[in-house]
C-alpha cells in the first residue's frame, strides 16, 4: 500500500483518536467512560500496527500486540474491576457544566492546531497533522482529570493522557526505540498497579472516591491559626 | 612677663569683684523697691561668715557632696579667667575658647546638680532636673548666638573674635543685634535671675538654683554662693567683650590698663543697672514657660546666623 | 570493570534482595551496607572519569560529564548517610508501632529502588531512559510517601502520584517532540535519543519543534523540581512520608529534575539560538522563590516548612541556570552541592526532633537547646546555614549567584535579595523558638544520631571556607559546558 | 604580599581568638579554666590588636594572601592605616572587657556558648578590618552579625530577648545583603572583588550614588542610625554585660568603619556629590538628638545606655558628614579635620560607652536588676565602680578634662567650617547641624546626670540596692583601665592626633597637622591657634592649683564639720520612695518634648471611704519607639497578610493545582511560539 494511502489512513485514525478524547471528556457514567477508555488503547494498537506494516518497522508490531493487551484489555479489565468491587459506577458528576467543557475542549483544540501550525510549515513530516492532534488528545485528557471529581475518573484521565503520548509517538514519529518503549510501557503499568492498590486504600480510610474528602485531611494541618 | 602678671591680675579682680557686683545688683533693686538694702559689700561679709562656720553634713552624703563646691568653683573660675576684661590677648585666653568655656560651666553645673541629688531630698532632685533641662535647651542658643560672631571672625578664640570686632568699622549689624538679645536672655537664664529663676527665694516650688544648695553649709556654701556670682560677672565680661569691646587695652602699659579697668567698670554697671531694673520690672515666668522664653532666643540667635549669611557675606 | 554497571547494579540488587529480608534490623544494616557499597563504586567512577573530560560506555548508553559525576557522587553520599541515619530513626519508628514488618521491608526496597533510579537518571545518556527512571523514582517515592497509611499521607501521596504522573506525562510528551524534529536528524533509532549525539547536532534540530517541546519539558519537569505553580505535591509528600524520604526528595530528587531540565536547556539553546529558555527558567525561578519565601512566614508543620525552603532553593537554582552565563552555572552547581548536603542534614535533625517531642507541630516543639544540646545547635546551625548566613557553602553560591545577577540584569537583583530576606525571616521566626525557649515537658528519650548530619555540616562549611581544586574544577568544566564558555 | 610586624600582630590576634573558640569547649565540665582561658586569649588578642594597631598607625601596615575563600579569589589581608586605628579601637575595648570578663562570668551557668561565640565575633570584627576583598569582607562581616546574635540570645529563656534576637537578626541580614549589593555594584564597575581593584575602578555618578546609598543603608542599619536604629535598643541590652561592651563599643564601629572604607577608601573623595554628605550630616543629627531623647525617657539601665549609642554615632556621622562636604568642596584639609573628629569621637566613645555598659554589668551583677527605678545610694556599697563610672559619666557628657570634649569640640570646629563651603543653603544648615550636636551634649549630660543621681546617689530605693556588693577585682581592673584612657585621651589630644593623622593622609592624600598647628603636646589647635586653641594639661592644671589652694586655705586643721540628719527644709524624715526617680527627673522633658514623644500617662489615684482621703497614687508612664511603631510594625504585619494569601492559596483541593499546571502549559505555548 502506498505510503500516501498509509498517510490517509493514520491521518483518519488521528480523527477517531480525538474525537475519542471527546467522547471520555463528555461521558457521564463510569462504565461508558471505561469503554471508551478500552475502545482508545484498541485504536492505538490498530495505528501501531497499521504505522508497522506502512514504515516496515517490525518492532513496531511488537508494541502494537503490547498496546494491545495492556491498553486494551488489561486496564480497563483492571479498572472495571476496581468500579465493581467499589460500588462507583454512579453517575460522575463533573465540576463544570457539560456545555462549558466541550466549549474549552474546542477552544484547546484551536490553540493546539494552533501551536503546531509552524512545525507544519517547517518540518518536511508527512506525520505532522497527527502531531497536532496527539497535542489536542493530551490537553483534552488533562483536561479530564480537571474537570472530574472522581479519584478513579482521573486516573482514566491520566491513562488517556499516556494514550494520547502513545500516539503521538507512533502516529507522529513512527514509534520510539524499542527499549523506551518497553520502558514506558512498563512504567505505565506499574503505574496503573499502584493506582489501584490506591484505591482501595483511600476506599479503605475515607470509605469515599471524592478526592475532596482526601483533601480535607490534608488541609486541617495548615487551617488552624 | 608682664602680660602674665596682668592675667593674674585680671583673674583676681574677677574673682574680687563678684560679690561686689552681686552686691551692686541687690542694692541698686533695693533701691528701685524703695528699700534701703543691705549695702555692696553684704555678699563679702555673707561669704566671709560662711567660711568661719562649721560644716553640718547629711548622714550619708557621699565623698560627691563634698567634692563638688571645689569643682564647681574652680571651673567657674577659671572660665573667668580665661574670658578678657582688660587685655584681649592674654596668655590664658588661648587656654579654652569659647565652646571650652561654655563646657567649663557645664561641667560645674553638671557637679552641682549630682550635688543636689547626693542627700535624696525631693528638692535636690527636683532643682537638678530642672536646672539640667533648661541649661540644655539654653546651651544651643548660646551657641548658635556665639557663632554668628564667630562665623564672621572665623574663629572661637575670644582674643581673635574681639580684636575682628575692634577691627570691622562701627556700622548696623542687625545679625549682630539679634545675638546680642539672645546672649541676654540666654545670660539671664543661665544665671538664674528673674525672669528664669529667683536666686532670693527659698521653698518655693518654682525654685531651681537653690534648691540644690539647700544641703550646704559653711564653707561648701560659701563657695558655691561666690561661683554663682562669679558667673553673673563672667556672662557681663562676656557680652561686654563680645558686643562693645571698645575700651580693651590691646598693649600691657599701665594708662591703658587703668582705662580699660574705668571703661569695664563702666560698662558692667550699666549692664546691672538694666538688669536690676528688668528684674524689679517683671515677674518670674511659670515653668513651663521657660522653654518658650528659652526657643526664642534660639530662634532670634538662628534668625542672626541666617541675616548674617544673607545681608552682611560678600561671597 | 565497568564501575558503571557496579554503580546501578548494587543498588538494583540489594532493592530486591531487601524485598525479602524480614528482620528490620538487620534489613537496615544491609541498607546501610549497599550504600556503601554503590558510594564507593561511586567514588570510583568518578575518580575513572577524572583523567578525561567526558566517559561514554556501552555504544553510548551511558554518560559522564563534568556536569554529571560530581552529582552521582553526591546521591550516592546522601544516599548513604541517609541510610545511616534512618537505622535509628525507622527503628523507633517501628517500636512506636507506627510501621510494622512488611513496610519496613517496603520501605528498604523502594529505598534502594530509588537510589537505582536516581543514579540511572544520572549516568544515562539516553532522554528516553532519563524520563522512565525519573519516572521510577516518583512510582518507589510515591510508595514511601504513602507508607504510614495514615489517612494524611494516602492524601500526599495521591496528591503526589496525579501531580507528578500529569508533570511527567507532559516532560514525555516533550521528550517525544525532541524525538520528533531529531529523528529527521539522527535516523530512527536510539541515536536520535541520544543525549550526547543530540547535543552535538543540537544546530540542525528544528528550533520551533524544540521550543514547543521545552515548553512541556518545562511544565514536566519543573514539578518535580517543584516549582510554583506546579509544586503543590511537595510540602504533603514531605511532610508526611518518613523523614528519610523527605531528606532524599530534597536532597536528591528534586536535584535530578532540575538536572534533567538543564540538559535539556543545552538543547534547545543549542537548536534555537536564543535565550528562550533561559527566560521561562528565570520566570519561574524568581516567582517560585518569592512565592515560597512568602510561604515560609506561615507555617505550623515543620517538615512542611522546610519543603518549602526546598522550593526556595531550587528555585534559586532553576533562576541561576537559567541566567546561564558561567559564573551563574558555577553559582548553581556549587549551591545545588551545599543545598543537598545542608537540607538533608536539616531533615535529619528535623526528624529526631519530631520523634523527641512526638509531634511534627512546631508550637509542641520547644527548648530542644535543653533537654538534646546537640540536636538544637543542629538545627540552629543548619538553619543559619540554608539562610545563607557564612561561613557555610550557600552564602557563597548566593554571593556569586547574586553577582551574576547583577553583571546580566542588575534590576532583577532587588526581587533575588528581598526574596532571600524573607526567606531568612522566615525560617528563624519558627526555628527561634523551637530551639530556645523554656524546655519542653513531654520531651522523650530517643536513641539519636547526629554524626551524619555534623558530616553535612561539615562539608557544607568546608565548601564555603574553599572549595577544593578537584570540585572547582568540575564546576568551571560543567559551567563552561552548560554556558558554553569559561569562569 | 609583604608581612610587617603590624600585619604579624595582627594576625596573631586573630589567631588566638580563634583559638579561644575552637579550645574552650575541650573544658565542658570545669567552667574556671575555660574562664580562665576565655580571657587569657581574649586578652592576648586584645594586647596584640593595640599593638598591631599602634605599630601599623606608626611603621605602616602590611598585606597578605590567604588560599581561602573562591577558587579563583583568594582571601586577602591589608592593614592600612584606617584598619590600623579600628585595630586600635577593637584591641583598646577588648583587653578590658577580657579582664573583666574573667570576674563578670564567674556565675555564668551556661559559659560554653559565650565561650565559643564571644571570639569568634571579635574575629569577625578583627577581620572585616583586615579584609582586602569584598568576599572576605562579607564573610567575616556576617560572621560578626552571626555569632553577635547567639551572644544576644544567650540568655533566651526570656521571650522579649528572643524577639529582640529575631528582629536583630532579620536587620543584621538586611544590612549584609545591601551592603552585598553595593559591593556589587563596584565589582561590575571594576571586574574584580579586590579592593586594590575597586579603588581604581572608574564609576559613573548614578552607579556611585546607587553603590553610596546601599552602602549607607546597610551600614547605617547595622550602625543604628535613624530611623533604622528600630533593633538596637533591644538588642544590645539583653545580651551580657560584656559582650553589651563589646557591641556597643566596637561593633557599631566596625559599621562605621565599613562606611569609611566603601565611600572614602573605595569610591574616594573624588566621587563625593554634595547631597552625600549633606545626608549623612543629616542622619547624624537626627540620630544624635532622637537617641539621647529617647534615652532620657529609658529606666532600664542598659536599654538607655543603647540608646545612647544611637547618639553617639550621630556625633561620629556629623563629623564624617561635615568632612565629606568639606572635601566635595575643595578643602581636602578642612575634610581631613572632620575626619579626625569622627574618628577621635569613635575612639572615645568605644571607650567611655564600654566603660559604662562594664558598671552598668557590675550593678546588675551585684543588684540582679537593670531597673534604674530600684536603685539608690549604691555610691556607698560600691565606691569604686561609682567613681569608675562617674569618670564615663563625665566622659560622654562631653565634658572637660575628658575625652568626649575633645572630639566634640573638633567637630565643633569642624563646622565652623561652613563658610568655606559654597552654597548659602549648607552654609546655613551647617551650623544648625553644630546647634543640634550642642544640644544633643547638653541632653546627654542632663541624662548621665540622671543615671549618676538615680542610681549611686542618694539614698537605696529597695532591698536589692540595700545589699549591693562591690564587685571583684578582676571587674575593677577592668573598667579601670578604659577610664584611664579617657582622662589620657582627654588631657593630651595633642600627643594622640598626630598618630591619627596617618588615617587622612592615606584617603585624602594630606595632613592635617601643617606647620602652624604641630606646636606642641599643650595645645590643640586645628587649622591654627588664632583660629580656635585648647589646651586641656593648662585647663586641667589650672583648676587642680585652684582647687588645691581653696581646699587647703578654706579646710581648717581641726575639721569642724558635723554630721547629722538632713535638713530637706526642716522635714527630715522622708521616705526614700520620696526622691525624685528616673521617671520624674526627666518628666520636663517629657512635657517639653511631648510632641515627639507621645507618651501614654496613666495617672490614677485610691481614695478611700471620703473622696478627699487618697491613700495611694499610681503613675504608669511609657514611651514607646515611634520607628518601631510607624515602620517595623507595619512592615511585619503587610508580610503576614500576604503570607496568609498564599498559604489560602495552598490549601485548595487537587483539581485546583491540575488547573495551575495546565493553565501553565498553555500560557507557555501561547507565549513562547
Amino acid at each position: 500500500m502506498s505510503t500516501f494511502l498509509s498517510q490517509q489512513l493514520i491521518d483518519g485514525l488521528a480523527a477517531l483518536t480525538l474525537l475519542i478524547s471527546f467522547a471520555l471528556l463528555a461521558q457521564h457514567r463510569m462504565l461508558s467512560v471505561l469503554h471508551w477508555f478500552a475502545a482508545q488503547g484498541v485504536l492505538l494498537a490498530v495505528t501501531a500496527a497499521l504505522v508497522a506494516y506502512s514504515s516496515g518497522e517490525h518492532e513496531l508490531y511488537i508494541s502494537a500486540i503490547m498496546t494491545f493487551l495492556l491498553k486494551g484489555l488489561l486496564l480497563p479489565w483492571m479498572l472495571w474491576r476496581v468500579i465493581r468491587s467499589l460500588h462507583v459506577h454512579r453517575e460522575v458528576e463533573p465540576l463544570m457544566n457539560n456545555g462549558m467543557t466541550m466549549m474549552i475542549a474546542v477552544v484547546v483544540t484551536l490553540f493546539s492546531f494552533h501551536v503546531i501550525q509552524p512545525i507544519a510549515v517547517t518540518s518536511e513530516l508527512m506525520t505532522r497533522n497527527s502531531m497536532a492532534i496527539a497535542t489536542a488528545c493530551v490537553l483534552l485528557s488533562m483536561l479530564m482529570m480537571i474537570t472530574r471529581k472522581k479519584a478513579i475518573t482521573q486516573v482514566i484521565g491520566f491513562l488517556a493522557v499516556e494514550n494520547s503520548l502513545f500516539f503521538a509517538a507512533i502516529g507522529a514519529t513512527n514509534g520510539m526505540p524499542l527499549v523506551v518503549e518497553i520502558g514506558i510501557a512498563f512504567d505505565v503499568l506499574v503505574a496503573a498497579l499502584i493506582f489501584g492498590l490506591f484505591f482501595f486504600q483511600i476506599r479503605h480510610t475515607f470509605d469515599s472516591m471524592e478526592v475532596d474528602a482526601m483533601n480535607a485531611s490534608l488541609i486541617h494541618k495548615d487551617d488552624e491559626e | 612677663m608682664s602680660s602674665i602678671f596682668f592675667q593674674f591680675l585680671q583673674a583676681l579682680l574677677m574673682l574680687l569683684l563678684a560679690p561686689l557686683a552681686a552686691g551692686f545688683i541687690s542694692t541698686v533693686k533695693a533701691r528701685l523697691q524703695n528699700r534701703h538694702g543691705a549695702g555692696v559689700l553684704q555678699p563679702w561679709r555673707d561669704i566671709r561668715k560662711l567660711f568661719s562656720k562649721e560644716v553640718v553634713l547629711a548622714d550619708h552624703a557621699s565623698w560627691i557632696f563634698r567634692f563638688a563646691p571645689y569643682v564647681v568653683f574652680t571651673a567657674t573660675v577659671i572660665a573667668a579667667s580665661v574670658v578678657p576684661a582688660l587685655l584681649p590677648d592674654t596668655p590664658l585666653s588661648l587656654t579654652a575658647d569659647v565652646i571650652a568655656l561654655v563646657a567649663l560651666l557645664a561641667l560645674a553645673r553638671f557637679f552641682l546638680s549630682l550635688a543636689g541629688m547626693d542627700i535624696g531630698t525631693a528638692f535636690g532632685g527636683m532643682g537638678a532636673s530642672r536646672e539640667m533641662t533648661f541649661s540644655a535647651l539654653a546651651e544651643p542658643a548660646m551657641l548658635m548666638s556665639v557663632f554668628v560672631l564667630s562665623l564672621g571672625a572665623h574663629s572661637t578664640n575670644l582674643t581673635t573674635m574681639i580684636h575682628h570686632v575692634l577691627s570691622t568699622p562701627l556700622l548696623i549689624q542687625p545679625s549682630i543685634a539679634f545675638a546680642l538679645v539672645a546672649m541676654l536672655m540666654i545670660a539671664v537664664a543661665e544665671t538664674g535671675r528673674i525672669p528664669v529663676d529667683n536666686p532670693t527665694t527659698h521653698l518655693e516650688l518654682t525654685m531651681i538654683h537653690e534648691a540644690m544648695l539647700l544641703e550646704y553649709s559653711g564653707r561648701h556654701l560659701a563657695l558655691m554662693e561666690w561661683a554663682s556670682m562669679v558667673k553673673i560677672l563672667l556672662f557681663a565680661t562676656l557680652i561686654i567683650d563680645l558686643f562693645v569691646p571698645w575700651g580693651l587695652s590691646l598693649d600691657a602699659n599701665a594708662a591703658g590698663i587703668c582705662l580699660a579697668l574705668t571703661l569695664w567698670l563702666l560698662k558692667l554697671s550699666i549692664l546691672f543697672v538694666v538688669l536690676a531694673v528688668l528684674e524689679t520690672g517683671l515677674a518670674k515666668l511659670r515653668l513651663f514657660e521657660v522653654p518658650q522664653y528659652l526657643g526664642t532666643a534660639f530662634v532670634l540667635s538662628f534668625l542672626g546666623l541666617m541675616i548674617h549669611y544673607m545681608l552682611e557675606v560678600q561671597l | 570493570m565497568n564501575f558503571f554497571i557496579a554503580t546501578l547494579l548494587t543498588p538494583l540488587l540489594g532493592g530486591v534482595m531487601l524485598g525479602f529480608i524480614r528482620n528490620p534490623r538487620l534489613a537496615a544494616k544491609l541498607n546501610i551496607l549497599t550504600s556503601a557499597t554503590t558510594f564507593s563504586f561511586s567514588i570510583l567512577l568518578s575518580l575513572q572519569v577524572l583523567g578525561q573530560e567526558s566517559l561514554e560506555t556501552l555504544d553510548g548508553w551511558f554518560y559522564l560529564d563534568a556536569y554529571n559525576v560530581f552529582l552521582v557522587a553526591l546521591t550516592a553520599f546522601v544516599g548513604m548517610t541517609t541510610t545511616i541515619f534512618s537505622k535509628p530513626y525507622m527503628q523507633h519508628e517501628l517500636d512506636i508501632g507506627r510501621l510494622n514488618e512488611k513496610r519496613m521491608r517496603l520501605y528498604h526496597s523502594m529505598y534502594q529502588l530509588f537510589q537505582f533510579g536516581m543514579l540511572l537518571g544520572f549516568t544515562t545518556n539516553n532522554i528516553g531512559v532519563l524520563w522512565v527512571s525519573l519516572e521510577l523514582a516518583t512510582l518507589a517515592t510515591v510508595l514511601l510517601v504513602s507508607l504510614y497509611r495514615t489517612p494524611a499521607s494516602i492524601a500526599a501521596a495521591w496528591k503526589y502520584f496525579i501531580l507528578c504522573g500529569m508533570g511527567i506525562a507532559l516532560a514525555l510528551f516533550g521528550t517525544i517532540l525532541v524525538f520528533f524534529t531529531s529523528f529527521t536528524v539522527l535516523g530512527h533509532g536510539n541515536e536520535a535519543l541520544t543525549w550526547s549525539l543530540l547535543y552535538a547536532h543540537a544546530a540542525d534540530l528544528d528550533p520551533a519543534v524544540m521550543g514547543i517541546a521545552f515548553c512541556f519539558l518545562m511544565v514536566g519537569y519543573g514539578t518535580k523540581v517543584g516549582l510554583v505553580p506546579m509544586h503543590a505535591w511537595l510540602p504533603d509528600a514531605h511532610g508526611e512520608g518518613p523523614t528519610p524520604v523527605s531528606a532524599v526528595l530534597s536532597g536528591l530528587l528534586l536535584n535530578l529534575a532540575l538536572y534533567a531540565l538543564v540538559r535539556f536547556k543545552m538543547l534547545v539553546d543549542g537548536s534555537t539560538h536564543s535565550d528562550m529558555a533561559g527566560h521561562i527558567m528565570m520566570g519561574f525561578g524568581m516567582i517560585s522563590l518569592l512565592v515560597a519565601a512568602m510561604s515560609l512566614h506561615k507555617q505550623r508543620d515543620i517538615k512542611r516548612m522546610f519543603s518549602f525552603s526546598s522550593i526556595e532553593h531550587m528555585a534559586l537554582m532553576t533562576f541561576a541556570f537559567g541566567i546561564g552565563t558561567p559564573l551563574a552555572s558555577f553559582a548553581a552547581l556549587l549551591h545545588m552541592t551545599v543545598h543537598s548536603l545542608v537540607k538533608s542534614g536539616i531533615f535529619f535533625t528535623v526528624g529526631h526532633a519530631a520523634q523527641v517531642m512526638g509531634t511534627q507541630r512546631m508550637a509542641e516543639i520547644r527548648g530542644l537547646i535543653y533537654h538534646h544540646p546537640g540536636m538544637g545547635w543542629g538545627l540552629l546551625i543548619g538553619t543559619a546555614a540554608i539562610a545563607g548566613f557564612p561561613p557555610f557553602g550557600v552564602f557563597m553560591s548566593e554571593f556569586l549567584l547574586f553577582t551574576a545577577t547583577l553583571e546580566s540584569y542588575p534590576w532583577l537583583t532587588v526581587p533575588l535579595l528581598l526574596g532571600l530576606l524573607i526567606a531568612m525571616g522566615g525560617l528563624f521566626r519558627f526555628v527561634q523558638p523551637m530551639v530556645y525557649g523554656e524546655t519542653a515537658s513531654h520531651a522523650k528519650p530517643v536513641h539519636v544520631n547526629m554524626v551524619p548530619v555534623y558530616v553535612h555540616f561539615a562539608l557544607a562549611l568546608l565548601l564555603g571556607l574553599a572549595i577544593p581544586d578537584l570540585l572547582a574544577h568540575w564546576y568551571h568544566q560543567a559551567a563552561a559546558l552548560i554556558a558554553g564558555g569559561g569562569v | 604580599m609583604n608581612y610587617t610586624l603590624s600585619l604579624c600582630f595582627a594576625l596573631v590576634a586573630c589567631g588566638s581568638v580563634l583559638l579561644a573558640a575552637m579550645l574552650t569547649p575541650c573544658w565542658q565540665q570545669k567552667s574556671n579554666i575555660q574562664r580562665a582561658v576565655l580571657s587569657l586569649l581574649l586578652g592576648m588578642a586584645g594586647l596584640f590588636a593595640c599593638a598591631a594597631g599602634l605599630t601599623g598607625l606608626a611603621s605602616g601596615g602590611g598585606s597578605m594572601v590567604l588560599p581561602l575563600g573562591l577558587p579563583w579569589l583568594p582571601m586577602h589581608l591589608r592593614l592600612d592605616a584606617l584598619g590600623s586605628f579600628f585595630m586600635l579601637v577593637i584591641g583598646s575595648l577588648v583587653l578590658p572587657v577580657a579582664v573583666y570578663s574573667q570576674g563578670y562570668l564567674r556565675h555564668e551557668k551556661r559559659l560554653t556558648p559565650l565561650a565559643v561565640f564571644l571570639p569568634l565575633f571579635v574575629l569577625g570584627m578583627m577581620g572585616v578590618v583586615l579584609s582586602d576583598d569584598a568576599f572576605a569582607f562579607m564573610l567575616f562581616w556576617e560572621l560578626m552579625s552571626v555569632s553577635s546574635y547567639f551572644l544576644v540570645t544567650h540568655e533566651h529563656q526570656h521571650p522579649e530577648n528572643r524577639k529582640a534576637g529575631f528582629i536583630y537578626l532579620l536587620m543584621a541580614h538586611m544590612a549584609g545583603l545591601l551592603i552585598m549589593g553595593s559591593f556589587a555594584v563596584l565589582y561590575t564597575a571594576s571586574g574584580s572583588f579586590e579592593f586594590s581593584a575597586m579603588r581604581d575602578a572608574e564609576l559613573s555618578p548614578l552607579w556611585a550614588s546607587a553603590a553610596f546609598l546601599l552602602a549607607g543603608f546597610g551600614f547605617g542599619i547595622k550602625a543604628g542610625v535613624v530611623p533604622m536604629h528600630g533593633w538596637l535598643p533591644d538588642a544590645h541590652p539583653v545580651a551580657p554585660s560584656n559582650v553589651s561592651a563589646l557591641m556597643s563599643g566596637i561593633m557599631l564601629k566596625v559599621a562605621v568603619f565599613g562606611f569609611i572604607r566603601v565611600t572614602w577608601g573605595l569610591m574616594g573623595s573624588g566621587d563625593f556629590q554634595w547631597w552625600w554628605g549633606a545626608l549623612v550630616l543629616a542622619a547624624g543629627s537626627s540620630s544624635a538628638v532622637t537617641g539621647v531623647l529617647m534615652a532620657l525617657q529609658q529606666h532600664d539601665l542598659k536599654r538607655l545606655l543603647a540608646y545612647h549609642s544611637i547618639e553617639n554615632i550621630g556625633i561620629i556621622l556629623i563629623g564624617l558628614g561635615l568632612g565629606m562636604l568639606l572635601a566635595q568642596a575643595g578643602h581636602p584639609m578642612l575634610a581631613a579635620l572632620g575626619l579626625i573628629a569622627a574618628l577621635y569621637h569613635t575612639i572615645n566613645h568605644a571607650l567611655f560607652k564600654g566603660l559604662l555598659f562594664m558598671g552598668a554589668g557590675a550593678v546588675l551583677h551585684s543588684t540582679g536588676s537593670r531597673n534604674m527605678e530600684a536603685m539608690g545610694g549604691l555610691i556607698h556599697r560600691m565606691p569604686w565602680t561609682a567613681a569608675l563610672f562617674l569618670i564615663a559619666c563625665i566622659s560622654i557628657s562631653a565634658l572637660p578634662p575628658f575625652n568626649g570634649f575633645v572630639s566634640e569640640w573638633l567637630t565643633f570646629q569642624t563646622a565652623l567650617m561652613a563658610p568655606q563651603l559654597n552654597g548659602t543653603l549648607l552654609t546655613v544648615i551647617v551650623p544648625f547641624s553644630a546647634a543640634m550636636l550642642a544640644l544633643a551634649g547638653a541632653l546627654a549630660a542632663t541624662c548621665f546626670v540622671k543615671v549618676f543621681g538615680v542610681v549611686f546617689l542618694g539614698h537605696a530605693r529597695s532591698d536589692i540596692a540595700e545589699n549591693a556588693k562591690e564587685v571583684d577585682g578582676w571587674m575593677k581592673l577592668g573598667m579601670a583601665i578604659p577610664a584611664l584612657l579617657c582622662l589620657l585621651l582627654g588631657v593630651l589630644p595633642a600627643l594622640f592626633i598626630p598618630v591619627l593623622d596617618q588615617v587622612p593622609q592615606a584617603l585624602l592624600h594630606t595632613s592635617l597637622f601643617t606647620d602652624t598647628a604641630s606646636q606642641n603636646w599643650l595645645w590643640l589647635t586645628p587649622v591654627d591657634a588664632e583660629h580656635a586653641s585648647y589646651s586641656a594639661p593648662i585647663a586641667l592644671l589650672g583648676m587642680l592649683i585652684l582647687g588645691g589652694l581653696a581646699f587647703w586655705w578654706l579646710h581648717p586643721k581641726g575639721a569642724i564639720l558635723r554630721r547629722s540628719k538632713m535638713w530637706s527644709c526642716g522635714n527630715p524624715h522622708t521616705h526614700a520612695r520620696m526622691q525624685y526617680n528616673a521617671t520624674g527627673f526627666s518628666q520636663p522633658l517629657r512635657r517639653i518634648f511631648a510632641g515627639m514623644y507621645q507618651p501614654d500617662e496613666h495617672g490614677h489615684a485610691e481614695r478611700h471611704q471620703h473622696k478627699l482621703l487618697t491613700t495611694r497614687v499610681k503613675y504608669v508612664v511609657h514611651v514607646g519607639d515611634m520607628v518601631v511603631k510607624h515602620l517595623y510594625q507595619p512592615v511585619g504585619q503587610v508580610t503576614l497578610w500576604i503570607a496568609k494569601a498564599i498559604r489560602r492559596e495552598h490549601q485548595r483541593d487537587i483539581h485546583a493545582y491540575l488547573a495551575y499546571t495546565f493553565a501553565t502549559v498553555l500560557l507557555l505555548l501561547a507565549l513562547f511560539t
